[in-house]
């Protein structure tokens, strides 16, 4: 294995784009090194970025939004004050990733471009309509995060590409999200069902959702049935049921040691339901 | 002459009693004489039981010593863990 | 095979050595630096034994490579007293019976430690969950959580 | 043994010193099994099966050989033939014979100069597999159409027509069933599943070998018990049992999965065949796949009870597998399923049952937790069907001094009536209870153990005290023996230093297994220190010019026995000692027997916890440990082996489980899978520590190690069936299982 710690993207993807054996980038590492150390992959070439300016910072973007770097652990984000103000939801589902530990290395990034359904810190970003800056050798462009993932280890990166900053749009008023998960202990567990919901008010009406479920299909996936259970409604019991109705119809899960598929269905429904309310808190500004 | 009371699945191996009587002052002796008694039983004596007398578990000390109005319950050999 | 060469910082100490890309700081601290404070008990991030501040950051030594600590500061549990003089952690969980086997206390000792620097002041269920990536399997965590408890009330009364 | 803990007083006994060992573990400065190295020291790495059954056609290490760095390569062709019995099955479970009998098993092992070079190798050895068709269920092993392990694997007791996984048989009881069951109100009938558990010790099992073609080795471990890895290791290798020297390293937990060999007699023939020491660390996959995780059972109980709570008949049938070797603890679980209580007409069958899984091993009162999980169930059902308290229903039943065990002998002095009686009084019990809340009672027995056991002590030349004992301290033990050397002897606590001694330097001991190591060891240093205290007396009663016999022992001194013997000045043990080499010499005591004086200890537990009715999640709220420590010597150290036990038992009763894929593959061969209880998890664990004392020790001690993990499977079950309203028979009471529960899927 061979170790690269590139100074610019460019570099890194010109390694990237060179090599002929399996590449992997290193940002945290916890899922690469877990690979590692079990010999289910050992890269020919390892490409370190976090020897590339810039790759650790969260910045605020001029409209409003934020842009993370690619090296920013879990604890970076939790510790960050405007970001956890602005995105709860996308904070938090970083923040349920491992232990503390694992806080200090994991990043958003990785999360993503490990292409586990079950990944805590992707529904929500996706909930907010975030973007990710991919850049290859022909440049750079701006991906949905939605599209990035392809099935289960897989992602939609051609080789010598890579993600090189996570963007975040503007929360904007009156706006609220969140992140839950089940698991069977309170730490240390992949999902069995991972759900974001990120929605506006206006006065107690929700005029916009986005539903997003994880770990209930080959890929995460956004909702749009169930965002519109709960559009133009104050969140009432009907359209609470309707929300539980359209995550479970929306389920395609895999029976296997974390959880069965009955399982998974109903308790997406109620992960949904119990997001929302969170979510709707937030947005009318009863909760942090 | 010390009562020997033998575990269920034992007893098919001695007549089927549930209790036999044997001469002897020690446990190892007691086992002895089982088996000279009841040739069928040496199988289940050579993997081994543990015994109890007058309540006390024995894993397997031979040389602790039986009286004759000791109660004495052979057991299924075991271990600790 | 070729080996990297790093220099970097163990407990203050400068520290140089060769390792493989392959080998992790867990690996290198134990065989190439000879420090074996921090144990390797399950590779994978799990269990927290091999737990190590990294440039202050908390985190398990067998998910950072051994060539990444190039120009850092590292500091293990071999670390943690002054001297002779055991920080008061380390005497809390021998006054308060906190270890059983012991082989989960290094890491735990510099993960609570690691807490307490962030904040001197947590609930028990904060404490709980700081502490959630480090197994232990002997103690059932009780006294754990009271030797902490009881460490950082007498920080606290210190400071 | 003379005993009369109720007027016996103590200094030290009972206090709560710092442990000798406090400083090094809290330093980082302990030396663990896998900390140890030695020069010109190879690295081992084992090759395992991937498959759950096959037939080993061919290995070729051709490749492997070739890598630079690679030393050695060993298969089961350099292990001598011939062995047989427990001695065969060890060396079959350590390197693969002519088939794989499970997902993990060792069929090839490589030394090199480095770790990553045999891992290396390691990919490089092919091996030319038959798969055969598999089974990992205990039931599916028995029955007809399953695949055979291996024939003639069974022992004399299984009758003839049986399945050749059915390796063992047994049947015990007494009375009158039919009768006992018609006398009854309320008969009920249920069956219960458990899965496997792993002990889940933290530290992976390393070792450091060194043999040489003379037969002559050492061996550096981390064990509970390093005379049983000798006798392993010899026996599978062919050597001298003397020969080996075994020290053992501390140990980062067993609960006994750490009491027999996995690793150590690989490195010792990579050793042999290199020529240079071979050091070999298993990874926690190898661990969870390839060492000795506990049995799972299936069991059918039948219980009869009065209106008024007597059980007035049991029996109950308890198929274990034990992996792909004899040793379901099967015959535990027959003998302490019902033992809790007296009833006059009981009977078990109990099947060891082979399968396509690693050879299980001890796991912390072996056999027990499962048939405590189906009785307790059934016992709090046959109390909440017929509306009765389930500790005063205990306590109708519950043995005493005299009772006859349902497994044949009359109990001698136990304290299970002590231990519901004080969580009976305890608040919690009282507490009321919020929404999808609920609390479980149950209670528990582990008989304890004496075993072979040796220890000395000798005087320093200063007189202090040195202690040596052949059980590694697993868990504060070298603080209960210098408590108990200190109680002995009359001197300070910080004045004794406890060692663990290696194979050649003390007589045979077992391990730290079977709660015996304070029962035992402690016995012995006890018993040692008398010795050596008559050799004080004598120095004294000779410079004196008076009979040794006029000289008594009190505080550290001795001193002329009454007015009779003279009076002199009290000699110190320091003056004692600084003078010892001119009067006679060194002074020590020693100390060697299997004591059987070990008295058994029951323990009775509270659990309250809140089940999630939309996830079926659970959530512990607050435990209560109540049990029977004969005698606490160091209590912080008793409390914490309660502790420990009820938390292990909350993780196989939970979310801990040995998970296998429709391929014979194990599932979940991670800590991030294998769940056992974090932090978070838990509240504080309360406790008890009940004292009647066991008239078999000189200071009334009883093990607690095992006990404690014995009650918590079922009291966890029967608070979920408070909380949800319906009774779950198969553990672990994971999420999914008990929301189909609560929505009927049952």
């Amino acid at each position: 294995m061979r170790y690269h710690t590139p100074s610019s993207f460019e570099d890194a993807t010109a390694i990237a784009a060179r090599a002929t054996g399996t590449t992997r980038y290193l940002a945290g590492g916890t899922d690469v090194l877990v690979q590692l150390r079990s010999d289910v992959v050992t890269p020919d070439d390892l490409i370190d970025v976090k020897h590339i300016p810039g790759v650790k910072d969260i910045t605020q973007t001029d409209d409003g939004g934020w842009r993370i770097g690619v090296a920013v652990a879990g604890a970076e984000m939790t510790e960050h004050g405007g970001l956890g103000r602005d995105w709860p939801g996308i904070v938090e589902g970083m923040d349920l990733i491992g232990s503390t530990q694992v806080q200090g290395r994991a990043t958003l990034t990785g999360n993503l471009c490990n292409g586990s359904p079950a990944a805590d810190g992707v529904p929500a970003l996706i909930a907010a309509n975030a973007t990710v800056t991919v850049t290859g050798p022909d440049g750079a462009r701006d991906v949905a995060v939605e599209a990035i993932p392809a099935g289960p280890g897989k992602t939609t990166l051609a080789q010598g590409e890579m993600v090189t900053a996570v963007n975040i749009p503007a929360r904007g008023k009156n706006g609220g999200d969140a992140y839950l998960r089940f698991i069977p202990r309170t730490e240390m567990d992949i999902a069995v069902v991972g759900c974001a919901v990120n929605l506006t008010v206006e006065g107690e009406k929700i005029t916009g959702a986005r539903v997003v479920l994880g770990a209930v299909a080959p890929t995460i996936r956004a909702v749009e049935d169930a965002a519109r259970a709960i559009i133009g409604t104050t969140l009432d019991d009907a359209a609470l049921n309707a929300l539980d109705a359209a995550a479970q119809a929306a389920c395609a899960p895999i029976d296997d040691k974390r959880g069965t598929i009955e399982f998974r269905t109903e308790v997406a429904g109620v992960l949904a339901k119990r997001a929302a309310k969170i979510a709707y808190a937030r947005a009318r500004g009863e909760a942090k | 002459m010390v009562a020997v009371n033998l575990w269920s699945g034992l007893r098919a191996l001695a007549d089927g009693q549930e209790v036999v009587e044997v001469e002897g002052e020690t446990v190892g002796q007691l086992l002895d004489a089982l088996v000279a008694a009841y040739p069928g039983l040496a199988p289940a004596m050579e993997r081994g039981v543990s015994i109890s007398v007058d309540g006390q578990i024995i894993p397997k000390n031979r040389g602790a010593k039986v009286n004759t109005d000791s109660e004495v319950f052979i057991l299924q050999r075991l271990y600790a863990g | 095979m070729s080996k990297i060469h790093v220099t970097t910082t163990v407990n203050g100490d400068e520290v140089e050595y060769l390792c493989d890309p392959r080998e992790t700081l867990l690996d290198c601290l134990r065989d190439r630096v000879g420090l074996t404070g921090a144990k390797e008990g399950c590779g994978t991030g799990d269990c927290g034994a091999c737990s190590v501040t990294l440039d202050g950051r908390l985190v398990c030594s067998c998910l950072v490579l051994g060539a990444e600590a190039e120009g850092k500061e590292v500091t293990t549990i071999e670390g943690m007293a002054t001297g002779d003089t055991l920080h008061p952690l380390q005497r809390k969980f021998i006054e308060h019976a906190a270890l059983q086997c012991g082989i989960c206390t290094p890491g735990i000792l510099i993960a609570a430690k690691a807490l307490l620097e962030k904040n001197p002041d947590p609930t028990e269920t904060e404490m709980r969950y700081w502490l959630a990536g480090n197994l232990c399997r002997c103690t059932g965590y009780d006294k754990i959580i009271r030797a902490v408890m009881d460490a950082a009330q007498e920080m606290r009364e210190a400071s | 043994m003379a005993l009369d803990s109720d007027t016996q007083k103590f200094k030290y006994i009972g206090t709560r010193p710092d442990r000798p060992d406090g400083l090094d573990k809290v330093t980082g400065r302990a030396r663990f099994g896998a900390d140890f190295s030695m020069p010109g020291m190879l690295h081992g790495a084992i090759l395992r099966s991937p498959h759950a059954h096959a037939k080993i056609l061919k290995i070729d290490a051709t490749k492997a050989l070739a890598l630079r760095g690679v030393k050695a390569v060993v298969t089961r062709a350099d292990f001598p033939t011939g062995l047989t019995g427990e001695d065969w099955n060890i060396q079959e479970n350590v390197m693969a014979g002519e088939k794989a009998l499970y997902d993990g098993h060792a069929v090839a092992a490589v030394a090199a100069t480095s770790q990553l070079i045999a891992r290396d190798a390691l990919k490089l050895i092919e091996v030319e597999y038959e798969v055969l068709r598999h089974v990992t269920d205990v039931d599916k092993a028995m029955a007809d159409d399953a695949p055979v392990i291996r024939e003639g694997a069974a022992d004399y007791s299984v009758p003839e027509g049986m399945h050749p996984n059915i390796v063992r048989y047994m049947e015990s009881g007494r009375g009158d069933l039919e009768a006992g069951f018609a006398a009854a109100d309320l008969v009920l009938e249920q069956s219960y599943k458990t899965e496997a558990a792993h002990q889940g010790y933290i530290e992976p099992h390393a070792c450091v070998g060194q043999l040489g073609a003379d037969g002559k080795g050492e061996l550096w471990c981390c064990t509970q018990g390093h005379w049983f890895v000798r006798q392993m290791c010899t026996a599978v290798l062919g050597l001298e049992a003397t020969q080996l020297r075994v020290t053992p390293s501390e140990i980062g937990g067993g609960f006994g999965g750490k009491t027999t060999v996995f690793i150590d007699p690989v490195a010792l023939a990579l050793s042999r065949k290199a020529n240079r020491p071979v050091k070999i660390v298993m990874s926690r996959s190898e661990v969870l796949r390839a060492s000795g995780p506990t049995s799972s059972a299936s069991m059918d109980i039948k219980m009869g009870m009065t209106r008024d709570g007597k059980i007035t008949a049991a029996s109950g049938t308890f198929r274990m597998q034990g992996g792909a070797f004899p040793g379901a603890p099967v015959d535990v679980t027959t003998m302490l399923a019902f033992a809790n209580y007296d009833i006059a007409d009981v009977h078990h069958i109990g099947f060891d049952v082979m399968t396509n899984r690693p050879k299980q091993a001890a796991y912390r009162a072996p056999g027990a937790p499962m048939g405590a999980f189906a009785v307790e169930s059934m016992l709090d059902e046959l109390c909440r069907q017929l509306g009765l308290d389930p500790i005063d229903t205990r306590l109708k039943n519950a043995v005493k001094e005299g009772t006859r065990a349902t497994f044949g002998p009359k109990f001698p002095p136990v304290g299970l009536i002590e231990t519901l009686e004080a969580a009976k009084a305890h608040p919690q019990y009282n507490t009321p209870l919020g929404p999808n809340q609920g609390r479980g009672v149950a209670s528990g027995y582990w008989m304890n153990w004496g075993g072979e056991t040796s220890a000395s002590v000798a005087i320093g030349e200063d007189g202090t005290v040195q202690v040596s004992i052949g059980t590694p301290d697993i868990g504060g033990s070298r603080a209960s023996m210098a408590l108990m050397a200190a109680e002995a002897f009359g001197v300070p606590y910080d004045n004794v230093r406890v060692n663990i001694a290696d194979t050649g330097t003390l007589g045979i001991n077992e391990p730290t297994h079977g709660s015996r190591a304070t029962f035992a060891s402690g016995l012995a240093t006890v018993e040692a220190a008398k010795e050596a205290i008559g050799k004080l007396c004598k120095r004294a009663a000779d410079k004196w010019g008076i009979d040794a016999e006029a000289v008594t022992w009190e505080d550290g001194f001795a001193k002329p026995s009454g007015p009779n013997a003279g009076e002199f000045p009290p000699l110190s043990i320091a003056e004692i000692a600084a003078e010892m080499g001119s009067t006679g010499g060194p002074i020590s005591g020693h100390f060697e027997s299997s004591p059987d004086g070990f008295g058994g200890s029951f323990g009775t537990h509270i659990v309250d916890l809140e089940v999630d009715p939309e996830t079926g999640r659970s959530t512990i709220l607050r435990y209560l440990v109540v049990q029977d420590a004969g005698k606490a010597i160091h209590p912080a150290y008793v409390e914490g082996q309660f502790q420990g036990g009820a938390v292990q038992g909350i993780g196989w009763a939970l979310n801990e489980e040995y998970i296998y894929g429709a391929d014979g593959r194990l599932q979940n061969p991670i800590f991030l899978d294998y769940r056992v209880p974090v932090a978070s998890d838990l509240p504080m664990i309360d406790t008890i520590i009940v004292e009647v004392p066991n008239p078999g020790h000189p200071y009334g001690v009883r093990g607690v190690g095992e006990t404690g993990i014995t009650p918590p499977l079922p009291a966890v079950a029967n608070a979920v069936r408070d909380a949800i309203g319906v009774r779950m028979t198969q553990l672990p009471l994971t999420p999914p299982r008990v929301l189909a529960a609560i929505k009927g899927r049952g």
